[in-house]
């Protein structure tokens, strides 16, 4: 018989074992092959810029979640990812002032201004990176080669720029490596402003320039595959973006192969296949509802596309992952389930 | 530039040069109404459709004026008539649809000093469009200004349940989220003109 | 406290300075903010777009101030646009006659000065009911306070932006500028991240207050 | 559990979770009869309806099965003594909802026998549908499901409609139960005597007994006995069915299994009966069969009494009243016990008191320890939008909307625009939500409050 | 507590007379302000314009020092008499009355909107020899390096724009290049970090460089003939 | 010249015109509102609170200029406000009595105990969800405070006892903690009414003892003690007729055992019969 005063709990009584700190765990854990092979490729830089970020993202958390007082946050891991994202998404050689103020702002303005975890509006990271293309957009169209001779015992010479100073030029630096002539160039790039197509396989499996931990589609692939197989992301946003560039794409490639590029070259090039796994599929900033999660996945493929072939700029991810953001409350809303029974859908349009 | 298509001029307006989000236009009532999705979409077909009145409107004083060679009334003639023209649509709905006045109507003073409406007028002057194009372009601004007022309401009403600080709360967070808006409109940068 | 209608203000040091601070077109009351927000990218189109649209703030608060009796309500709110179209205007073609170059950079803004909601709104709820000399030295602070909230935004932006003040380089030669603060999203930011800096202050004050006067002790 | 899903041949409805089922501990466990308890509590109020009127005044003396109180109108069911003794007061005494509640407290003789010493015959073949109805509502028969609603309110259609099929409800999807796995095997005989009387008083022409896929050798063992049945006589075939849903909670919500079976839901704020379709559990059926046609009254049920805390858990036939505490030491409880739980852990209620007594609709005592996980108090973060719950939610609602509008106290917009009012409090999203949010509770007390609101 | 209210009685309905003459009034005052200012300001503003143009004209022909308006008609160039329409070219000359070469206007859309260029041509060495940005939105500090960068503005000092053999067109299309390969004279070197704007430079100029230089080449008697009056 | 002319007489006619249609405008579309509304409006608190019984300050306010409510009824505003009020519509203040929240429980957890160990969100509606709550008297008070956080007046706080304490002078009977407490101990009496029950617990005797050491034990001695028909025993609890609130006196809770009748002083001071049992209080009602 009982020695204490027994408890009284309202039902359920069973709870399932996933927690917010597991699945921000797991998809840490499943971002580490990415860094390592993005170590592997660029070197010394890439580890730093991995480092810098994530350290200056969890200090910035932990320095708002004290001043609003919500005691320590870092304990739920997902600052970690967005520190780690975020140095992934830019360049190997960008420098580390300019990173860190990427963290500071994306934790800040992205996160910690909106009540912190689970009440941000857009993807921390990205907010972050669409600050620092904003405000410095040149150092984030630089790009330099991988696999660079010397890259584990010497940094890329723009890396250790002094902060608010200009990053050196690394033209001369990449002509110093001898490497042939569009080692510097992304995949995207050339196929945009030279049209030439460089081959799916070679995109695929990373042997190419590009942001710090968007060039192995495989490897993001397979990363993506085990989250979504632990259930720890929903596998519908994922697959609806690529399914979305997939689409836009295909039309345009079937009327003018020569100029506009392939739906495979889409979707392994740039940062698509890291937007889409891990991203797009971000918890907070997507829609809950099952609907709504398709709906945002074909619009961030969709118009990652149109703005590839398009718009201004080279590479759309970033942009049209916030942009469906911005919109997820909408859709959110206008996709509410219809209720078991329910004779009529009573859709509230605003 | 009357050369440029219907298409470009929508995608320009309505998103690429947004009034509120890259040009600045409108910013009062983007503020004040977009804290709930259905005032602001109220707000939203009231603004678009008295951008399309004063884009008409303005179309036809201009040609006055130029024929009278009194183009530097432009400014007084187009906000008295837009002005007048408002509030006597205001007055008509009010009179007429008290039902309709309470969703839309209340807005209806606020368009009044609303620059989106006297910046559409003057820009489609300055840029010299014909009257289909100006009246796409009001279109496309209507637009625009609706997509940026529905998004913000969203993610207000959104903010409502979250657990903001004290610090960021009220006008400081509404600006906030209109500059991440704006940053993510950058992605439109170019598009609708040809590239490369 | 309920503010009444027909209540004359008297001439103090408040009418001037409370447009400055307490009653700020900006950053109290957030009207305006087209301007503020778009012509603000060098701290001179901002000093420009103050003084100009200080100019039309006190030149239609007095014409609507003198006119106040004459203006029948039913019209008062087409009369006052008149007489704000007028002077601005009037401004537009004198900024154009000073320099072209300042007239490109300021845009369409100096026009729609016009819908600058400050200027009506002073005019309907300020200089219809009160006297001239109040209303010209309310008018007066109401504009320097736009001008100043325009500089606060105009400078930080020129000097992150651009790495400038006025035009003068700051910071030498190798100074990276932080080009989002003249784009369009960091008028945002600036103008945010000031309010931020108002309210922290705001609420540090009300908990100051609080701990001053103590938890009431709520014994019976 | 996803692709599980995905290839899984039983039919069944939309959403719901896989919780751990825990019922190897008394599965096989055959039910089994206890002593008395010394006193018995028989509330009045046992079931929705109108509480039952005391027949007896205190001091009198009762046999087993004679009736202690009577129905107070149509929504109402008579209480009987379930064990001959002494009625010792009428009171208010603890309930497992809260408030107290006035009972009837019955000393049991010490010598007192388990023989029923109340009853009379009743030839079935004879009866009417309305004298079915009427000698159920004598029984004090209610549903043995959970709700406790009185079982012969439900054969009595709404005006207009016609109930054309009874499905018997053999899921029992709440884990560690199996007091309704037991009655489907131990109690075959009265189980489709029960469906037969029901069909007769409903009009149904057909029933159909759904059972989750997990007590499959019971779905076998009906099976065998329908086709003993159709042996013996060829027109009775294929009236009665057995069909086997999948394992998957709530299934065994009414609304769930129609779906499951009938492809059709019941709609809002509606009855299965516009459907056409009324639905009993199957204990509820098999006491029917057994109470009928011996004239008798409901005085025990069967209750599994299981869970982490229990030393010897099993399957128990129980006479209404017994305190959950003397039903507890007869099977021999830990000391480190955290909760006690009557019914399933998913909907079931945690006592504040073990003096509580069973009632008719507790189908189950279930016991955790203090040191289970389930039990832990865990950090509650704020709702990642993670969509866990709107996938799990068996009606559709949004409940990390309903959380997040709940932690604002917007309750009456919850009712207004997104449906509370239909939630059925089966704790799925709750389950699921892995920022540990109580989103149940939270509904409740919204519902709780807008109750309130609405009677001013 | 001192607060007092004044009961305001109904209304009373306003006449008519009043607003008519209010109105009318205010507008007839604003009117009669406006005109003024603007009679007043025209030929400041007027100069101030000319002295804009000029500059401009002057900076994309080096060493001109006097200018003279002219149209492109459907006919071929013509001097800017009044009445007649047309594109507005300028002529260049030098101090010594020479023809420097020939200012003409493009535009494009760049990075965020249309861009105003206005280009020099020199018919003798058939080149461009100068380019301005009269108006653009393009960022600071990255697009508008098309109008800053001295690098970039070296590709419009000497840019081959010759003629075809036909004479209805440029022999070789002007295009952006990347930056740093540029191997030919009628290419024009890329700001790297805004390729998009100096495409639109390039195509703008293109465009008008294609219809306007066979019509300058043409009418060079029109040219000489325009040489200004001292 | 000429210029001049054209434009001036522009203008002037522009001007004509605008006035004419404002002037059609103005006989045909003008819709009549009293502006009072707006002006009484401004005078409220705006606290939208609905203690005055209406949905809101502004049908409030359109309500008064009809003349269909007094100005009094506002609860939340000074006695001055609503004077001016009063003043400005030409009517009668007419306020009624302050009223003010009062608690029927006295069962701190220094007196109550507990059955139960309540886990789960933190609020009495939740755990009176839950079998009703871990204490012991099922009628009692939960002290989880819902009624203190939806007080909009700060009227109410929580004592070290778990106990809420109503601030009279705060409290603007506006209702709220009567709709939110689970258990429904407060209720809205005049300040007049002295005697006071503070216990709601419907056992008897000995078994009420158990859960509570200032529970009504139903031992009807006040009852005994006070003029007929003031204070009667219900369901095995003293429940005071207000309507003969003039016959009630302080012998009333001089007799009880456990000191659950009470004589409320004004300023909150609470007296307690000699014959009480001593309980040892912090703050809270401090029984003398
Ligand atoms: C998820 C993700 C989103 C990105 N979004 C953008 C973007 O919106 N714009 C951009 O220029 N680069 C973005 N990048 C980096 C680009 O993918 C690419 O590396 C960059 O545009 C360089 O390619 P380019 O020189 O061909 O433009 C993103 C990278 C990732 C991983
Ligand atoms: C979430 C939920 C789960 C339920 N699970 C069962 C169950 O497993 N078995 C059962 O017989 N009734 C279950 N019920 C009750 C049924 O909905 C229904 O009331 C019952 O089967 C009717 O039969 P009765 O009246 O004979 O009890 C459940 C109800 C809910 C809301
Ligand atoms: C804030 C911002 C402003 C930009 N402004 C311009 C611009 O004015 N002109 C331009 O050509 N590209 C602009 N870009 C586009 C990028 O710099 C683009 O990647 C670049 O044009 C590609 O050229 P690259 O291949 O030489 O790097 C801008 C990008 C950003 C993020
Ligand atoms: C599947 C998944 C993807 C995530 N992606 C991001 C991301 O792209 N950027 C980011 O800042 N945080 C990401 N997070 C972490 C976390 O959700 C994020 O910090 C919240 O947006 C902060 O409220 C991710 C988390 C999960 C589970
Ligand atoms: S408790 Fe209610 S909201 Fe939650 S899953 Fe069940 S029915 Fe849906
Ligand atoms: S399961 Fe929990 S965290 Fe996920 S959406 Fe629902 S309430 Fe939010
Ligand atoms: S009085 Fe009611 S609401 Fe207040 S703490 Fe006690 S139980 Fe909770
Ligand atoms: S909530 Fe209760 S205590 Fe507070 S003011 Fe209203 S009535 Fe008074
Ligand atoms: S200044 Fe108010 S809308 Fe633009």
């Amino acid at each position: 018989m009982p020695a204490k005063p027994i408890e009284i709990r309202t039902s359920p009584h069973l709870k399932r074992a996933m927690s917010v700190d597991r699945i921000m765990r797991s998809v840490v854990i499943a971002l580490l092959p990415i860094c390592a092979f993005s170590i592997y490729q660029f070197g010394l830089s890439a580890l730093l810029l991995i480092l810098t970020t994530t350290a200056v993202a969890m200090a910035t958390e932990w320095l708002f979640a004290r001043l609003s007082g919500q005691g320590n946050t870092l304990t739920d891991w997902s600052v970690v990812i967005t520190g780690i994202l975020l140095a992934l998404t830019l360049p190997p050689g960008f420098p580390l002032w300019m990173a860190a103020v990427a963290a500071f702002v994306g934790v800040a303005l992205g996160k910690a201004l909106f009540g912190g975890l689970g009440f941000n509006v857009m993807n921390a990271a990205l907010v972050g990176r669409a600050f620092v293309q904003a405000a410095f957009p040149v150092a984030i169209t630089t790009w330099t080669p991988a696999f660079a001779p010397g890259r584990f015992t010497e940094v890329i010479p723009s890396t250790l720029t002094m902060p608010f100073m200009q990053p050196v030029p690394v033209a001369d630096w990449i002509a110093g490596l001898q490497l042939d002539a569009w080692s510097g160039a992304t995949p995207l790039a050339l196929q945009k402003f030279q049209q030439i197509e460089p081959p799916v396989t070679e995109v695929f499996t990373g042997m190419i320039a590009g942001s710090a931990g968007e060039t192995s589609a495989l490897l993001i692939l397979l990363c993506g595959l085990w989250l979504a197989f632990k259930r720890v992301l929903d596998w519908r946003i994922p697959v609806a973006v690529m399914a979305g560039a997939a689409l836009t794409a295909l039309p345009f490639w079937l009327l003018d192969s020569s100029a506009n590029p392939s739906p495979g070259f889409v979707l392994f090039t740039g940062g698509l296949m890291l937007g889409a796994w891990f991203m797009a599929s971000d918890l907070v900033g997507s829609p809950v509802t099952v609907s709504g999660m398709v709906i945002y996945g074909v619009f961030i493929g969709a118009l990652t596309v149109i703005i590839r072939l398009f718009g201004g700029l080279v590479e759309g991810v970033m942009y049209a992952i916030l942009l469906a953001n911005a919109a997820a409350p909408l859709i959110s809303s206008w996709t509410q389930p219809k209720v078991y029974g329910a004779v009529k859908q009573s859709r509230k349009v605003k | 530039m009357q050369a440029e298509s219907l298409y470009s001029i929508f995608l320009n307006a309505a998103i690429v040069n947004n009034f509120v989000l890259a040009l600045f236009l409108g910013i009062c009532p983007f503020l004040g109404v977009s804290a709930k999705k259905e005032t602001a979409w109220n707000m939203g077909l009231a603004t678009m459709f008295v951008m399309l009145v004063s884009s008409a409107a303005a179309y036809g004083i201009n040609w006055l004026l130029t024929e009278l060679e009194l183009e530097f009334l432009r400014l007084i003639c187009y906000i008295a008539v837009i002005a007048s023209a408002v509030q006597l649509v205001e007055m008509f709905v009010k009179r007429f649809s008290p039902a309709l006045f309470r969703s839309l109507g209340i807005f209806l003073p606020l368009i009044t000093t609303n620059c989106a409406i006297l910046g559409l007028a003057l820009f489609q002057t300055a840029k010299e469009y014909s009257f289909v194009q100006s009246l796409v372009y009001a279109l496309g601004a209507g637009v625009g200004f609706m997509l940026a007022l529905m998004l913000m309401a969203g993610l207000r009403e959104k903010l409502e349940l979250a657990r903001v600080p004290d610090v960021s709360q009220g006008a400081a967070m509404s600006l906030m989220l209109a500059g991440l808006l704006s940053l993510a409109f950058m992605g439109f940068a170019g598009l609708g003109g040809s590239v490369g | 406290m309920a503010n009444l209608p027909n209540t004359t203000e008297n001439l103090s040091l408040d009418t001037f300075v409370r447009g400055l601070w307490r009653e700020n077109p900006v950053f109290v009351m957030l009207l305006g903010m087209c301007p503020v927000l778009a012509v603000t990218n060098t701290t001179m189109n901002a000093l420009a777009m103050g003084l100009a649209t200080t100019f039309v703030l006190v030149c239609s608060s007095v014409l609507v101030s003198l006119l106040r009796n004459w203006i029948p309500k039913q019209v008062r709110i087409a009369s006052y646009i008149v007489i704000i179209a007028t002077f601005v205007t009037i401004v537009d073609y004198g900024i154009q006659a000073i320099s072209l170059e300042l007239y490109a950079a300021l845009g369409a803004f100096i026009q729609l000065i016009v819908a600058n909601c400050v200027i009506l709104g002073r005019a309907e709820a300020y200089a219809s009911k009160q006297r001239l000399h109040t209303t010209l030295i309310n008018s007066l602070g109401m504009g320097a306070g736009f001008t100043i909230a325009l500089l606060s935004l105009g400078t930080v932006r020129e000097v992150l932006g651009n790495g400038t003040l006025l035009g003068i380089p700051l910071f030498g030669e190798n100074f990276q500028p932080w080009v989002v603060m003249i784009l369009p999203p960091g008028g945002f930011f600036v103008l945010g991240t000031w309010l931020l800096l108002f309210n922290w202050l705001r609420l540090r004050k009300e908990r100051k207050a609080l701990q001053h006067a103590g938890v009431p002790a709520n014994a019976g | 559990m996803g692709l599980q899903s995905l290839f899984h041949r039983h039919p069944t409805f939309e959403h719901g979770i896989y919780p751990v089922e825990h019922k190897e501990l008394t599965a096989d466990k055959p039910i089994r009869r206890l002593s008395f308890a010394p006193e018995l509590v028989i509330p009045l109020a046992q079931h929705k309806g109108a509480p039952a009127v005391p027949l007896v005044k205190v001091g009198q003396e009762v046999v087993r099965g004679e009736p202690i109180a009577r129905a107070e109108g149509f929504v109402s069911v008579p209480m009987h003594a379930p064990a001959t003794g002494i009625i010792s007061a009428i009171e208010r005494v603890p309930t497992a909802e809260g408030p107290k509640a006035p009972a009837i407290r019955l000393k049991v003789y010490e010598a007192a026998s388990q023989q029923v010493l109340y009853d009379f015959e009743r030839d079935l073949e004879v009866m009417t549908p309305d004298s079915i109805i009427s000698a159920v509502q004598d029984a004090g028969l209610v549903g043995l499901g959970g709700a406790a609603f009185p079982s012969h309110v439900k054969m009595r259609p709404p005006e207009g409609r016609t109930i054309h099929t009874v499905i018997v409800n053999g899921c029992e999807c709440e884990p560690y139960l199996t007091c309704d796995h037991r009655i489907m095997l131990e109690q075959t005989d009265a189980l489709f005597r029960g469906i037969r009387l029901a069909m007769k008083a409903t009009g149904a022409q057909r029933a159909i007994i759904g059972v989750e896929d997990n007590k499959l050798d019971a779905v076998a063992h009906l099976r065998k006995y329908l086709a003993g049945e159709a042996a013996r006589d060829p027109s009775a075939a294929s009236v009665i069915t057995a069909q086997a849903v999948e394992t998957k909670y709530p299934q065994g919500a009414e609304k769930m299994l129609i779906s499951s079976l009938l492809g059709k839901e019941v709609p809002m704020g509606g009855l299965p009966a516009d459907l056409g379709v009324a639905v009993y559990n199957v204990g509820t059926l098999a006491q029917m069969g057994d109470l009928l046609p011996k004239g008798r009254g409901l005085i025990e049920r069967v209750v599994t009494v299981s869970g982490p805390a229990v030393e010897h858990p099993g399957n128990f036939m129980v006479p209404i009243g017994t305190p959950v505490r003397f039903l507890l030491e007869q099977v021999g409880l830990a000391d480190d016990v955290g909760e006690v739980i009557l019914g399933g852990p998913m909907m079931g209620m945690a006592v504040a008191s073990l003096d509580v007594p069973v009632t008719k609709a507790v189908s189950g005592v279930v016991a955790l320890r203090q040191e289970d996980p389930d039990l832990h108090q865990r950090k509650v973060y704020p709702c990642i939008k993670c969509g866990e719950c709107l996938k799990a939610c068996p009606i559709s609602l949004n409940p990390s909307m309903l959380g997040e509008l709940a932690q604002a106290r917007q309750y009456p917009r919850m009712a207004e625009e997104f449906n509370l009012d239909q939630c059925f409090e089966c704790g799925c999203c709750a389950y699921v939500c892995p920022s540990n949010i109580p989103l149940t509770q939270y509904f409740r007390i919204a519902k709780s409050i807008n109750r309130d609101l609405a009677n001013g | 507590m001192n607060i007092k209210v004044e009961v305001q009685a109904q209304q009373p309905a306003t006449p008519s007379w009043a607003m008519l003459r209010t109105l009318a009034g205010i507008a007839l005052l604003s009117g009669l302000l406006v005109v003024l200012i603007y009679q007043y300001t025209k030929p400041i503003i007027a100069e101030n314009q000319r002295v804009l143009t000029e500059q401009a004209v002057f900076e994309v022909l080096p060493g001109a020092v006097t200018k003279v308006d002219l149209r492109l008609t459907d006919a071929g160039l013509s001097p800017a008499d009044a009445g007649t329409e047309g594109l507005r070219l300028f002529a260049g000359f030098n101090a010594d009355g020479t023809l420097r070469g020939v200012a003409f206007p493009a535009a494009a859309r760049g990075y965020q909107d249309i861009i105003e260029f206005l280009f020099g041509y020199d018919p003798a060495c058939a080149c461009i020899i100068g380019s301005k940005v009269l108006r653009s939105t393009e960022t600071p500090g990255l697009g508008d390096k098309i109008d800053t960068d001295p690098a970039f503005l070296q590709n419009f000092e000497a840019l081959d724009a010759r003629l075809n053999a036909a004479g209805t067109g440029l022999a070789n299309a002007i295009v952006l290049v990347k930056h740093g390969t540029k191997t030919e004279p009628w290419q024009i070197d890329g700001i790297s970090g805004a390729t998009i704007s100096g495409n639109a430079m390039a195509r703008a100029l293109n465009q008008s460089a294609q219809q306007i230089v066979p019509v300058i080449q043409r009418d060079r008697d029109v040219l000489s003939a325009a040489t200004p009056r001292p | 010249m000429l210029s001049i002319l054209t434009a001036v007489g522009f203008m002037a006619t522009l001007g004509l015109l605008l006035a004419i249609i404002l002037i059609v405008a103005n006989r045909w579309l003008y819709v009549y509102e009293d502006p009072r509304i707006d002006q009484v409006e401004d005078l409220l608190p705006r606290a939208n609170c609905g203690a005055c019984g209406t949905a809101g300050c502004r049908p409030f306010a359109e309500m008064l200029v009809k003349g269909e409510i007094e100005p009094g009824r506002c609860t939340v505003n000074s006695t001055e406000m609503n004077q001016v009020i009063a003043d400005f519509l030409g009517v009668d203040l007419g306020a009624g009595e302050k009223r003010v929240a009062r608690l029927a429980c006295a069962g701190g957890d220094h007196v109550a105990g507990m059955r139960a160990a309540y886990q789960g969100l933190h609020t009495c509606r939740a755990a009176a969800l839950v079998s009703g709550g871990g204490k012991g008297c099922a009628w009692g008070c939960l002290g989880l405070g819902d009624c203190e956080v939806v007080c909009d007046f700060n009227a109410i706080q929580l004592d070290r006892h778990g106990l809420p304490v109503v601030d009279e002078s705060k409290c603007t009977a506006c209702g709220d903690c009567v709709d939110v407490c689970p258990k429904d101990l407060f209720s809205l009496h005049p300040v007049s009414h002295r005697l006071w029950v503070a216990c709601k617990n419907l056992d008897f005797g000995d078994e009420a003892e158990r859960q509570c050491a200032v529970v009504c034990t139903a031992c009807g001695r006040c009852a005994q003690d006070s003029p007929e028909g003031l204070i009667e025993i219900r369901d095995n609890l003293a429940q005071v007729d207000y309507g003969k609130n003039a016959l009630a006196s302080k012998v009333a809770i001089e007799r009880c055992p456990t000191g659950a009748i009470v004589w409320l002083e004004p300023g909150g001071l609470v007296l307690k019969g000699r014959d009480a049992r001593k309980v040892i209080r912090k703050e809270a009602l401090p029984i003398t």
